[in-house]
């Protein structure tokens, strides 16, 4: 079974980096982007089809490695390998 | 007394080896250095580019790649179409990759850790205008290296092409390159590569920090001496 | 975490703010009236023992803080000394103990952040940095992540600043499980009249903020810095600040610039507690009050409050005080990289602090109350601890294979090479660096200078624990003892204590105690103290760091070519000892290793001795009578002549026995002060041995070129030895 | 309209990171992932509701700016603001 992993900066953050980006490409003639946000994605591969069974620890893995939940939302979807 | 070398050091915002660039082409070598911010343009009549290491734009989004738009880009371009001698370290070599102007790309080092430490390098050439009448083809300098992403990688249906261009190698002292002698996972342990015309180098250690034997080497200096060659040779060859 | 606007005052919240009932009757007898809560934040981090240093600002009182090179002592940014030719170095060293402990990358990486801008801000452009670090044992992951985030969060943030390391430490011990210690200090220089002040000056003139925006993070920072880790520290993540060290170098650029155009009045970073600490301790140290309207301040987070705007401890920014008629002029340089640039106050003559937000008056207070009217917290009545050691007589060696021990010690981290650690970091940057870390002090030139600066930081908590006031006195000397051994004369120092907690008879005695040792060495050794910091309460339920303090100091080499290695040269030379004998093994971790606990007794130092000593090296160094030079201190002289005989870039062997008037293990174990161990031509030796100062020197051996080789009792290839020495990193 | 794009490694090359952020998870004791692949993830906020529109700029920014074409791969797709 897949896992895909979003990260992101909570909404309430500015995300400095996603500005420093979306200027720069202003700058360069990349105009199309008004506002950019990053982030990370993640896909996991993981043992089984049951979600429900690994949804424990994929909560845990999101919480406390993928994200740092001082500054960052996760969500997460099961995808086609 | 012959003219001095008119050099061009280009600074980004988050640049931090811009000081140590200049230092080294102005008060060691002696060239008329003039510093270059990157919402300008590189002055038409300089005979060399440096574009020095660091973390312009904050390494955002990959390394290299934002500095790579700015505008001072387009006047580095129209320079190394004319074949101005071009030389990129470390982040340098990163935004010249990302704007194209030399084969391959740089990842996160094998290991996912910096590495700042000496290292020996091999010339592969010895008729570069990076190493002409300073190294001989198998010589090996010591220079170091400090980054995080110098694992130098090209598709493998590119390799053979751009062979010839490599000009420097990890190695050890005797000039042996082999996985051992690898500090980043860098494909063929390349160091240093250059364009297909030649006039542009980019590599990951920092001759600008090896120009005095106070701070434990001055191997950077033949590099620099080498463009310096280079650079006379021409002018001389143009008033012939 | 978000604080409204308006809340109820109860015991509770006042409770939450870590304020004793005293300080809070305080409060209400200075307003005459219930504090609104952002007043009530106001006070609680501004009367924090990291801001108010209540515990130990009368001790600190007693310190040598002035004398012949000092230019600025405790009470600015950082201290700075005069260097000549111009210069002054401006240094200082800071803790991020806590914060490392919860999120040890972003800890770190904003410690090193916040002592940059404290260098900055006192007008140098920084240039080195020096971290000292300890931790729990290895063995633990808990530790291992912790020293791994440590070092990449320091990697990360100086690297990328450019701003090279030249030396630090890294030390093990169980103690520190619970609490880490991460103390980096940092080094600029500027010309001397270029220095500047974080004293406000002019009422009418304004506050301008630069930097980076205003957001949630670290509200509380100060607050949470000072009282003790909780067991479930992961849940107060809530508190920790991230670093942006792009951020920071454009505003390191852009301050340098601002001061050259001559337009600053005073420069402060926001540190901890943020912006009202930094506004009002300059307001403060100009005699005056302060207006501020906060709705200018640029935020990255919305609709924050006046609170959490004050106490918010986002990173990267700056306040400065400036004439208004320069603004435009102030404006132009912080646009120009891409800076906000916004008055945020204004200084008044009323003494009182007043924060407007909304068209809502916040705060309204008398400005010294905050600054420095903390009541003094009741006394606590020192008390010696209990004896914690066992005499390293009684440490049984007996059934133990001396030769594996000495490789199992040897391929500690704690002994082992760092190269793993310094190899993260760019210590090569900026083009300065003579002697790089991993080689005892760390050396760089400056441009335009003719000597070489030297620095150095030390600590030792199983010295400290034993007898905190010999112990820190020992430290101290062991630091000058590392300048003087690479040629440079010590010169000033910068300290960080690293304690428990101050409210416990013990931890008290052991704070105070440590005071008192600096104070005394730093008068004998002639070593001025230009600043420091204090971080205290880092005990944990389970257990209490043993009193560290870290000394930070620096030297000057006159003239570079008397500069001295501190590796084995040649093959050939002698290896003399110089200093006194030893008599006992008291204070030897190795010994704490096998024994697991504590060996006595402690180490006791004659100052007066040890300045002689140093004083007979440096003449001796300058007459070039040595190829190598280091001193004795952890690990005795046998993990010395590792690291003379391993660290340089050829490694080469040893034949040491131990001196006929030692001991067999205080030869080799003893951590005593005072001693020397250095390498030098055969010829020298009878001058060296028949010297004039009468201090002893005894030849104990020869270097050779691929064995190492002790007396009867160790014989090994040296092969073997690097092996074991290069391959322990984490 | 918000475009959501990602960048991941392309699938013949060795993702480093990717595989020391699995091994230090087994390490600590996260062994609920077998394998894992680290990439990008960016909402760029582009004016309008035509996706043909600005398809040939968001092709070109993807593949010019965002990506690294000898390295990576993007995808990209219009979600919900
Ligand atoms: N252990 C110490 N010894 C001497 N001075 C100290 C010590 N600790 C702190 N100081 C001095 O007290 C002053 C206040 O320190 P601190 O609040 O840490 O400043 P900042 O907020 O700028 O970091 C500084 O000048 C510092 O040098
Ligand atoms: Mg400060």
């Amino acid at each position: 079974m897949r896992i895909h992993v979003l990260v992101h900066l909570r909404k309430d953050i500015l995300d400095i980096q996603g500005q420093a980006i979306q200027e720069a490409l202003v700058h360069a003639g990349h105009s199309v982007a008004k506002k950019i946000r990053v982030g990370k994605s993640f896909y996991l591969d993981v043992d089984g089809n049951d979600v429900d069974a690994v949804r424990p620890q994929v909560e845990e893995l999101c919480k406390k490695v993928l994200s740092n939940p001082l500054l960052e939302d996760y969500s997460w979807e099961v995808v086609p390998a | 007394m012959s003219q001095q070398i008119r050099a061009a050091v280009v600074i980004f915002p988050g640049s931090n080896c811009d000081r140590d660039m200049i230092h080294a082409l102005r008060d060691v070598m002696n060239f008329d250095v003039k510093e270059v911010w990157h919402d300008d343009a590189v002055p038409a009549d300089v005979d060399m580019i440096a574009i020095p290491g660091g973390f312009s734009y904050g390494d955002y989004l990959r390394t290299g790649v934002l500095a790579s738009l700015s505008p001072v880009m387009k006047s580095v371009r129209e320079h190394a179409e004319k074949g101005t001698l071009i030389l990129g370290v470390c982040n340098g070599f990163q935004i010249l990759l990302e704007a194209g102007l030399l084969p391959g790309a740089l990842r996160r080092n094998v290991g996912m850790r910096f590495r700042c430490r000496g290292w020996h390098l091999r010339a592969e050439r010895s008729d570069s205008p990076f190493t002409e009448a300073a190294m001989l083809e198998g010589d090996v300098i010591h220079l170091h290296i400090a980054h995080g992403y110098g694992n130098y990688y090209l598709p493998s249906d590119q390799v053979a092409r751009h062979r010839s261009q490599v000009i420097f190698r990890y190695c050890d002292s005797a000039g042996n390159v082999s996985p051992e002698t690898n500090p980043n996972g860098s494909l063929e342990n390349i160091a240093g590569i250059s364009n297909e015309r030649g006039n542009i180098l980019g590599m990951m250690p920092h001759p600008e920090r090896a120009v005095e034997h106070l701070l434990g080497g001055a191997d950077g200096l033949k590099i620099f001496r080498a463009m310096e060659h280079t650079i006379r040779q021409r002018v001389g060859a143009f008033r012939s | 975490m978000t604080i409204p606007a308006t809340v109820e005052i109860t015991p509770a919240i006042v409770e939450a703010h870590g304020l004793t009932p005293k300080e809070y009757n305080r409060i209400l007898e200075v307003l005459g009236r219930v504090p609104t809560i952002t007043e009530l934040g106001v006070y609680s981090v501004m009367w924090s023992e990291h801001c108010s240093y209540k515990h130990t600002r009368k001790h600190l009182a007693t310190l040598p803080t002035k004398g012949g090179c000092v230019l600025q002592g405790p009470g600015e940014n950082a201290g700075s000394i005069d260097i000549g030719e111009g210069f002054a170095c401006v240094f200082k060293i800071e803790s991020h103990n806590h914060p490392s402990a919860v999120e040890p990358f972003e800890g770190a990486a904003t410690g090193v952040g916040g002592i940059l801008r404290d260098i900055f801000a006192m007008g140098a452009r920084p240039v080195a940095l020096l971290d000292s670090l300890r931790f729990g044992p290895p063995s633990d992951p808990q530790n291992r992540k912790l020293i791994q985030g440590v070092v990449s969060g320091i990697s990360f943030y100086g690297n990328c600043v450019g701003v090279p390391v030249i030396g630090g430490e890294f030390a093990i011990d169980p103690c520190y499980s619970d609490n880490c210690l991460v103390n980096v200090m940092a080094i600029g220089i500027a010309k001397k009249e270029d220095l500047m002040t974080a004293k406000a000056e002019g009422a009418g003139n304004v506050l301008l903020y630069y930097g980076n925006k205003t957001g949630r993070d670290g509200i509380h920072g100060a607050t949470f810095a000072s009282v003790e880790l909780s067991e479930d520290a992961e849940e107060d993540r809530g508190c920790v600040q991230v670093g942006d060290p792009f951020m920071e170098k454009k505003i390191l650029e852009a301050t340098l610039e601002l001061i050259a155009s001559g337009k600053l009045v005073a420069l402060q970073d926001m540190g901890a507690a943020g912006l009202v600490c930094s506004s009002t301790e300059m307001a403060s140290k100009g005699g005056l009050g302060l207006h501020m309207n906060l709705n200018s301040v640029p935020q990255r987070a919305e609709n924050l409050t006046a609170y959490e705007m004050l106490l918010s401890e986002s990173q990267e920014r700056m306040l400065c005080v400036i004439r208004p008629s320069d603004y435009e002029t102030v404006a132009a340089i912080l646009h120009r990289w891409d800076m906000d640039a916004v008055i945020v106050g204004e200084l008044t003559t009323t003494g009182r602090f007043v924060v407007e937000h909304k068209g809502v008056v916040e705060v309204d207070v008398p400005l010294p109350s905050i600054c420095d009217e903390v009541p003094w917290p009741e006394p606590v009545e020192p008390k010696a601890p209990a004896k914690n050691w066992i005499h390293w007589s009684e440490v049984d060696l007996t059934s133990t294979q001396l030769d594996e021990w000495f490789l199992k010690m040897v391929s500690n981290p704690h002994y082992a090479s760092k190269r793993w650690i310094y190899e993260q970091y760019d210590h090569q940057v900026q083009t300065n660096t003579v002697v790089p870390p991993g080689l005892g002090s760390g050396v760089i030139r400056l441009r335009g200078y003719s000597g070489l600066l030297a620095a150095t930081t030390e600590g030792n908590g199983v010295w400290c624990a034993l007898d905190p006031y010999e112990g820190t006195k020992c430290v101290t000397a062991e630091a000058a003892r590392n300048l003087v051994a690479c040629g440079a004369k010590p010169m000033a120092v910068t300290n960080n204590l690293n304690f428990g907690s101050p409210r416990k008879p013990e931890g008290a005695f052991q704070l105070y105690e440590a005071i008192r040792g600096l104070g005394d060495a730093c008068r004998a050794l002639n070593t001025p103290v230009t600043g420091g910091n204090v971080s205290l309460y880092n005990e944990s339920p389970r257990m209490a760091v043993f009193p560290t303090p870290v000394i930070g100091m620096v030297g000057v080499v006159e003239n570079p070519a008397q500069l001295t290695r501190s590796f084995f040269r040649n093959p050939g030379d002698a290896i003399v000892l110089i200093g006194p004998a030893a008599t006992h093994c008291g204070g030897s971790r190795l010994l704490k290793e096998r024994a697991k606990q504590l060996v006595g007794p402690p180490l006791k130092i004659d100052l007066e001795r040890e300045k002689a000593v140093q004083d007979f090296m440096l003449e001796q160094i300058k007459a070039g009578r040595f190829n190598a030079v280091t001193d004795i201190g952890d690990g005795g002289l046998l993990m010395a002549l590792v690291d003379m005989a391993l660290s340089g870039p050829r490694a080469l062997g040893c034949h040491v026995v131990h001196a006929p008037d030692e001991d067999y293990l205080p030869a080799f174990l003893s951590e005593e002060p005072s001693r020397f161990i250095a390498t030098c031509a055969p010829a020298y030796l009878p001058q060296l041995m028949d010297n004039s100062a009468g201090i002893r020197v005894v030849q104990i051996g020869d270097v050779k070129e691929d064995e190492f080789i002790l007396d009867e009792f160790l014989r090994m290839p040296l092969s073997r030895l690097k092996v074991a020495w290069e391959n322990a990193g984490l």
